[in-house]
C-alpha cells in the first residue's frame, strides 16, 4: 500500500475503529430509543423524536460546535469530566462521539421501522411466561429486530466514515491522533497536488464500505436462512 | 385450583362485568364472539387492568383497586396459550419450549421437558426450527411451553380455533392427556361446545360482558339440541378390546359394541352421534350394522325439527336422534324397549 | 509536548517547520491542529487543549484575546499574505479595472472569510464592485481555497486568492497582484495560550517559530515575513 | 377450451414433464403435494419458463422455446386463483374486483361487476376494506376479480384448502354457479377428491412431477374406495320436493327419498356417505329411518378392511359399504335384492 | 419574525424550497433504485448498491467536489449541458442536486426495507390480471411503500435541511440566491459574536422539521388506519 503515506495509514485505521467503535454503541443506544419510542407510554415522545433528529437537521458543523459547548472544559458536562479527569476533546473519543451523535437518527429510525413489525402477542407471550418487562426486551425484541440492527449497524457506519464537520470541531485535526479519513482529505485539499492523496484515502473509504456491505448482506442472508430453516 | 373474581371493565362501548368463584381444575370459559371472553383473559394475566374489583388466585391477590394491588403479567404465574402459537420465531423448538421454565423458580418447576415433549409427541422436533412445524404442531409446542413454566394456572384461549377439524380432532387427546396429567388448572376459552364437553368439568357462560350462568358442558350441549348439523354427540366410554374378525369388540358397560377402527386403543372415549344411531321397534334380521343392542326409553325431548330420544342400555346412557314421523311410527314412550342399530364404523376415537 | 492550533492555510509550512524542529528536538512532541481560525478559536475558547494559537487573520486572535485566555503580550505577526487575482491565462487581464469585462469572479464570502472582505475592499477602491454586484458575477465561496477551486477549474474567470494558495492551482495562474494599497495587509497572528504558561517547551517552539530556519521555511511556501 | 401442452422443466432436483392435449371447460389437476401441480400452473401463467416445449391455449401460443416465444403473465390471459385470496390490501372490495377488468380490453369485457358480484353474493361487501373480510369472503372476492379478467383460462390453485370445512361447504356452490354461469375455462388444482368430483369433467393427474393419466373424478374416487374415513360420498341429483310433514320428498329418479334440510332447493345434487346405508336382506319393520329402499346389486368391491357394494335403485346407482362379516351375513352377491335403509337427516346439500 | 435578518428569510425560504423539491426528486428516483435492488434480476445489484451509497461513506465535501467535476463547466456532464444553455453551478438547482444526492442513500434504503415486506404473490396476481411489470410497480408496489417512502421523504427532507458540504461546493454561497440555511449559518458562525444569528437560524431549521415530523407521523397513523378500517 505504498500509495498511502503513514499519516495516512494512521488515518485509515483511525477511522475504521472510531467508526467501529461508534457503531458499537450507537446499536445499544439506538435500540433503546427506538424503544421507548415505539413500546413506552411516555409523554413527550414527538419531542424525543425530533430531538434524536436533530443532528440529521442540522449542520453537522453545528452539531460539533453544541458538543464542543457541552464537552469542553467550560461546558455543563465537560466540568465534570474535568473534574473526574476525564479528557475528551482532542482525543480519538471525541470523534467517536460526535459520529454517535450524527449517526443515532439514521440508527433509531432504522431500528424503529423493524420493531414496529414485532406482533406485541410475542412480547406479551413472554410475560405470561415470567419474563419481565425488561426481559422480554432482551429475548424478544432485540433478536427480532436484529435485521434492522444490522441495517442501522450499516448506516452508522457509513456515515461515520464520512463525517467530517462535527468531527473536526470536537475532536481536532491532528494528524496521527484524531485525523480521520474525511480530516485527512481536508487536509490533502489544503496541499499542493494533493488530489491523488485525496483519491486514495477516497478510495480506501469506498472499499471499507464495500466490504461492510457486503458484510451485512452475507448476515441478513443467514439471519434469513436460519429463521426459515 | 381457587379463583375469586369480581371485576369491572370499560372498554369503549364494551362495559365487562363478572363476579365468580369457581373451585377446580377444569374450567371452561363459553360463549358467542365479542361475549367477553377474552377481556377475561386480558384481565386476569394483567393485560388490562380492571377499573374496579379483586381478582384472587389460591387465596393469593393479584389484583386489588382497592389495595392499589396490580402484578404484572410475569409476576402473577398466569400462562396463556392463544389462538395462534405465538412461537418465538428465532427459537428452536426446544428453546422455546424452556422460555417459560428457565423464568420459573427451581422449587417450582415441577415438570420436565422430557416428559413433557413425550407426553405432546413433540420429543423429534425439538431440534426443528418453529417455521417448519405444521399448525397442530405448533399448538403442541405452544402448550408445552406453558405447562412447563408450570403457572397457577393456565388460559386456553381458543387455542384450535385456527386449526381444522382433523388437526383438531388430533390434538385434543393431547391437550387432555398432558393437562391432566400434569394437574395444571386452566380455563378453556372457546365457543365449541365439543371442546368444552371433552375438556372441562364446569363452564362459565358468557354473553354481551356479563357471565350469565355456573354451569356445565353436558348442561349446555343438552340446551342446545337440534341446533347442530352433527346432532348431539354421545361420548361413549370403552374398554378392553378383542378382535372379532376384522372389527374390535370392546365394552360398554354391560353391552359389547364392535367398532372398525384403524387403531387398537386399550380404553377410551369414543364419539357417536345421535344421527349415526337407527332404532327400531321390534328385532330385525340380516343387516349391515354390526351393532344391534336394545335399549329402554328414558326420555323424550322433542326440539324444532326432530324428537331427541334418552335411551338406558343396560345402565349406560345414549341420546339418540329422530324425526317426529319416526318417533310416531315407532311409537315411542318412556319406557319402552327398542333396538338400536349402529354401524361399526360410525364410531370415532375422542381421545 | 506542545499543542498547536493552526489556520488551515498554513498546514503544508507548519508541518514542515515542525518535522525540520523535531530533528534538533526529538524530546518534545509537537501536536498540531489544523483547521479553519474560526473553528479552531472556539475550540481554545471552549477549553480545548493548546498552547500557540497561529491565526490567518487578526479578528479571531481578538476574539480570544478579548476572552482573556490569550498571552497579550506574546502576540506577534508570524507572517504576511498578499491578495492575487488567479484564473486561466489569458492577455486582457491586468489590473482590478479589466475585471469589468469578465462574466465571473469567485472570492471568499465577505461575510465569514476575511480574503473576500479585503476583494470585496479592494473592489470598491476601485470602483468596479457595485457593477460586479448588480450583474451577479460575484462567486461567493466559503473560503479561499474554494474559491480558488472555482478558478482552477474553469467555473469562474477568475478568483481573489492569497498568493501562498495561488502557487497550489494546477492550471489557474496568478494574473496580478492586487497593490498593496486597495487593501489592508494580511497578517497571521500567532500567540500563546494562558493555560501554556507553565509548558516551556511550547515557549521555546513559540520562539524557535521566528527563527531564521523556520522563517526560511515559510518563506519557502510563499509567505512574506513580518518585518 | 383446447390446451395443448409439451413442456420439461427441471427445477433443482425436481424434474417436470408433460405432454397433454385437453378440450373441454372444467379439468382438474390432481396429486399428491409435491406432483407438480403448482408448477404446472406457474408454467401457464409464465411466472416460471420451461426448459423446453410448447403451450397453445385455443390455438393461440402462449409459449414455445424453439420459436422463443415467450408471452409474458399480463399478455396470456391466464388467470390464477390462489390457496390464500392475495387481495390488494391498499383497495377496497369493489376496487379490487375492478382491478383486472380495468385491463382488459373493452370488447373482451364479457361479465360486468354486478352480475359477478350478485352470483357471489358479494354485492353487500363492495365498499369494504378486505381487511374486514373472513376467509370465505376474502376468497369469494379473489375469484370475482380473476372472473372479471375475462380470461382464456382460470387456474384456481387450491383455492379451498385454507378454508374450514363448513366455509368449504359454503364457497363450493358459489365457485360451480359463478364458472358455470360466467363460461370461463378453468384448471382445478386440489388433493381434494370431492372437490374435483364437485367441480370438473376430466383430471390431469399428477404424480413425482410427471403427468400420470388424464382420467376423470368419479374413476379416480373409486379407485381410492375404502381410503377416507368418510367413505365414498355419493352424489344423488334430486328434484321435485314436495312437503311430507316435517320432512322433504324429493325424486330421486323413480324412488322418493324423504330427506331432512334446512332449506328447501328446488333440485340440485345432495351427498350421501356409503356409511350412512344400512342394508337389510329382508323388509324390516317399525324403523327410524325413513327412508327404506330396494335395489339390485350390481357389484362388489372389496378392498382394505370392507366392501363396496355397488347398488341399482330402479335404474339409479349408489356404492354403500359394509363390513366384511356383514357382506357374508347378509350374502351379497351380484343380481340380489335388499333392501337399503338411509336416515332422513344423512344428506347433505351440495350445490 | 425581526429576530431574522432579511437574507436570513431568504435563506430559510430557499431552503425550504431546495428540501421540498430534493425531496420531490429523490422520492421517484429513490423508489425506481430500490425497485432494481429488490426485485429485478440484474446483474451487478452490488455495485449499484455501494454507489448509491457512496454520498454516506464519502465526506459531503468530497461528494461536492466530485459533482462538480461531473457537472461544472468543463466537467463531462457539464460540458453539455453547457451548450444546450443549461446553467447548474451556482444555481439553486444545484442545491438541489447536492441534496438528491446526498439523501439518496437514506431515501433508498428506507423504502428497500419496506419493498422487501411486500408478498410477491401480490406482484404476481396483478400480472395474472393483464397489469404489466410497471402497471404492477406503480399500482400495487408504489402504494404498498407508502409508509417507507414517507420515512424515506422525511429522512431526505431533514438531511436537505442540514447539507452544507455539497451545497456549498456545488451551488456557491450567493446571500439570496444559493445561500440556504445551512450556509447562512456557516458565514455567521465565522465571525466573532454571529453566535445569536446561527443561533436564530438553527432554531428555524429545528422547528420545520419539527413541523415536518409531525405531518409524517399524521399521515402514517392514516394510513394505517385506512389500511385497517
Ligand atoms: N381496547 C378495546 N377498546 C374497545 N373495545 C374493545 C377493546 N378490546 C375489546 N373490545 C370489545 O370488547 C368486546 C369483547 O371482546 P373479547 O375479545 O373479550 O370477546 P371474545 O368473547 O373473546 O370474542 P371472540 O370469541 O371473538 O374472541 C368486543 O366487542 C370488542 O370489540
Ligand atoms: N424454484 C424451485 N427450485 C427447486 N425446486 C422447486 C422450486 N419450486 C418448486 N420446487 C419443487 O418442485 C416440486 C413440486 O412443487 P409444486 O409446488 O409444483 O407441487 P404441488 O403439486 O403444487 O404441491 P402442493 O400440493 O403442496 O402445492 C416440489 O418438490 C418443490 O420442492
Ligand atoms: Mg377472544
Ligand atoms: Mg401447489
Amino acid at each position: 500500500m505504498d500509495f498511502l503515506s503513514p499519516t495516512d495509514l494512521q488515518a485509515v485505521w483511525l477511522s475504521a475503529r472510531v467508526a467501529t467503535v461508534a457503531t458499537l454503541i450507537a446499536l445499544p443506544l439506538g435500540f433503546l430509543l427506538a424503544w421507548v419510542l415505539v413500546f413506552s407510554r411516555l409523554r413527550g415522545k414527538a419531542l424525543l423524536d425530533g430531538l434524536i433528529n436533530l443532528p440529521l437537521v442540522l449542520p453537522p458543523v453545528v452539531i460539533g460546535y453544541l458538543l464542543l459547548l457541552m464537552l469542553g472544559r467550560r461546558g455543563v458536562i465537560g466540568r465534570w469530566l474535568d473534574r473526574l479527569g476525564i479528557e475528551l476533546i482532542f482525543t480519538w473519543k471525541a470523534a467517536v462521539i460526535a459520529c454517535v451523535v450524527i449517526g443515532l437518527p439514521l440508527m433509531v429510525r432504522s431500528i424503529r421501522l423493524g420493531m414496529e413489525q414485532i406482533d406485541p402477542q410475542l412480547v406479551h407471550a413472554a410475560r405470561t411466561l415470567g419474563a419481565s418487562r425488561r426481559d422480554a426486551l432482551f429475548t424478544v425484541v432485540l433478536p427480532l429486530c436484529a435485521p434492522a440492527l444490522v441495517t442501522g449497524g450499516t448506516l452508522t457506519f457509513a456515515r461515520s466514515l464520512g463525517e467530517f464537520g462535527a468531527t473536526i470541531l470536537l475532536a481536532g485535526n491532528i494528524p496521527g491522533l484524531t485525523q480521520t479519513i474525511p480530516l485527512a482529505i481536508y487536509d490533502y485539499s489544503n496541499v499542493p497536488g494533493g488530489e491523488s492523496g485525496a483519491l486514495a484515502l477516497c478510495l480506501v473509504s469506498i472499499v471499507i464500505s464495500y466490504l461492510m456491505l457486503m458484510g451485512n448482506e452475507v448476515l441478513l442472508w443467514k439471519m434469513r436462512r436460519s429463521r426459515q430453516g | 385450583m381457587q379463583l375469586d373474581v369480581n371485576l369491572d371493565k370499560k372498554l369503549g362501548d364494551f362495559s365487562f362485568t363478572a363476579q365468580f368463584s369457581v373451585t377446580g381444575q377444569r374450567i371452561g370459559v363459553f360463549g358467542p364472539s365479542g361475549s367477553g371472553k377474552s377481556t377475561l383473559g386480558n384481565l386476569l394475566t394483567g393485560f388490562l387492568s380492571a377499573d374496579n374489583g379483586r381478582i384472587e388466585l389460591d387465596g393469593h391477590c393479584l389484583f386489588d383497586s382497592r389495595r392499589r394491588t396490580n402484578l404484572s403479567p410475569d409476576k402473577r404465574r398466569v400462562a396463556v396459550v392463544f389462538q395462534h402459537a405465538h412461537l418465538f420465531p428465532h427459537l428452536d423448538v426446544r428453546r422455546n419450549l424452556l422460555y417459560g421454565q428457565r423464568r420459573t423458580p427451581t422449587k417450582r418447576r415441577t415438570l420436565d421437558l422430557d416428559a413433557v415433549a413425550a407426553a405432546l409427541e413433540i420429543t423429534p422436533l425439538l431440534e426443528r426450527s418453529v417455521n417448519q412445524l405444521s399448525g397442530g404442531e405448533k399448538q403442541r409446542v405452544a402448550l408445552g411451553r406453558a405447562l412447563l413454566a408450570c403457572p397457577d394456572l393456565l388460559i386456553l384461549d381458543e387455542p384450535l380455533s385456527a386449526l381444522d377439524r382433523r388437526l383438531k380432532e388430533q390434538i385434543i387427546p393431547f391437550l387432555d392427556r398432558s393437562l391432566r396429567r400434569f394437574e395444571i388448572p386452566y380455563l378453556y376459552v372457546s365457543h365449541s361446545l365439543a371442546e368444552m364437553r371433552l375438556l372441562t368439568d364446569q363452564v362459565l357462560h358468557f354473553g354481551g360482558g356479563r357471565l350469565q350462568v355456573l354451569t356445565d358442558a353436558e348442561s349446555l350441549a343438552l340446551e342446545r339440541l337440534g341446533q347442530d348439523r352433527d346432532g348431539y354427540i354421545n361420548h361413549l366410554q370403552l374398554s378392553d378390546p378383542r378382535e372379532v374378525g376384522s372389527l374390535l369388540g370392546y365394552r360398554w358397560g354391560r353391552n359389547e359394541l364392535l367398532l372398525k377402527v384403524q387403531e387398537k386403543p386399550e380404553s377410551g372415549y369414543f364419539a357417536l352421534s345421535s344421527k349415526d344411531i337407527l332404532l327400531f321397534r321390534k328385532h330385525p334380521q340380516a343387516l349391515s350394522a354390526r351393532n344391534l343392542i336394545p335399549g329402554t326409553v328414558t326420555e323424550l325431548m322433542t326440539h324444532r325439527g326432530g324428537v331427541a330420544v334418552k335411551l338406558d342400555c343396560q345402565g349406560e346412557n345414549l341420546i339418540a336422534e329422530v324425526v317426529r314421523e319416526a318417533a310416531a311410527e315407532l311409537e315411542l314412550t318412556a319406557g319402552r324397549t327398542i333396538y338400536l342399530a349402529i354401524k361399526a364404523s360410525a364410531f370415532r376415537r375422542l381421545m | 509536548e506542545v499543542r498547536i492550533s493552526v489556520a488551515a492555510s498554513l498546514t503544508d509550512a507548519v508541518k514542515e517547520v515542525i518535522a525540520v524542529y523535531q530533528q534538533s528536538h526529538p524530546e518534545v512532541q509537537v501536536l498540531a491542529n489544523f483547521a479553519s481560525s474560526g473553528a479552531l478559536a472556539k475550540q481554545i475558547s471552549a477549553g480545548a487543549p493548546a498552547d500557540l494559537f497561529i491565526s490567518a487573520n487578526p479578528k479571531w486572535m481578538g476574539f480570544l484575546l478579548e476572552q482573556g485566555l490569550m498571552v497579550g503580550e506574546s502576540e506577534k505577526i508570524l507572517v504576511h499574505n498578499s491578495l492575487v487575482f488567479t484564473g486561466h491565462a489569458r492577455d486582457d487581464v491586468h489590473g482590478l479595472e479589466d475585471l469589468a469585462q469578465l462574466t465571473r469572479i469567485a472570492l471568499g464570502s465577505p461575510a465569514s472569510v476575511p480574503a473576500g472582505q479585503y476583494a470585496e475592499q479592494a473592489m470598491q477602491a476601485a470602483g468596479i464592485y457595485a457593477d460586479l454586484e448588480a450583474g451577479n458575477k460575484l462567486v461567493l465561496a466559503k473560503d479561499v481555497r474554494q474559491a480558488l477551486l472555482y478558478a482552477d477549474r474553469g467555473e469562474v474567470d477568475g478568483a481573489f486568492v492569497y498568493r501562498t494558495d495561488a502557487l497550489l492551482a494546477q492550471d489557474a495562474q496568478i494574473l496580478f497582484s492586487v497593490p498593496q494599497e486597495f487593501y489592508p495587509q494580511v497578517t497571521y497572528p500567532a500567540a500563546l495560550t494562558k493555560s501554556a504558561a507553565e509548558n516551556a517547551a511550547a515557549a521555546a517552539f513559540f520562539s524557535y517559530l521566528f527563527s531564521p530556519e523556520a522563517r526560511s521555511v515559510l518563506v519557502r511556501y510563499g509567505f512574506l515575513i513580518a518585518e
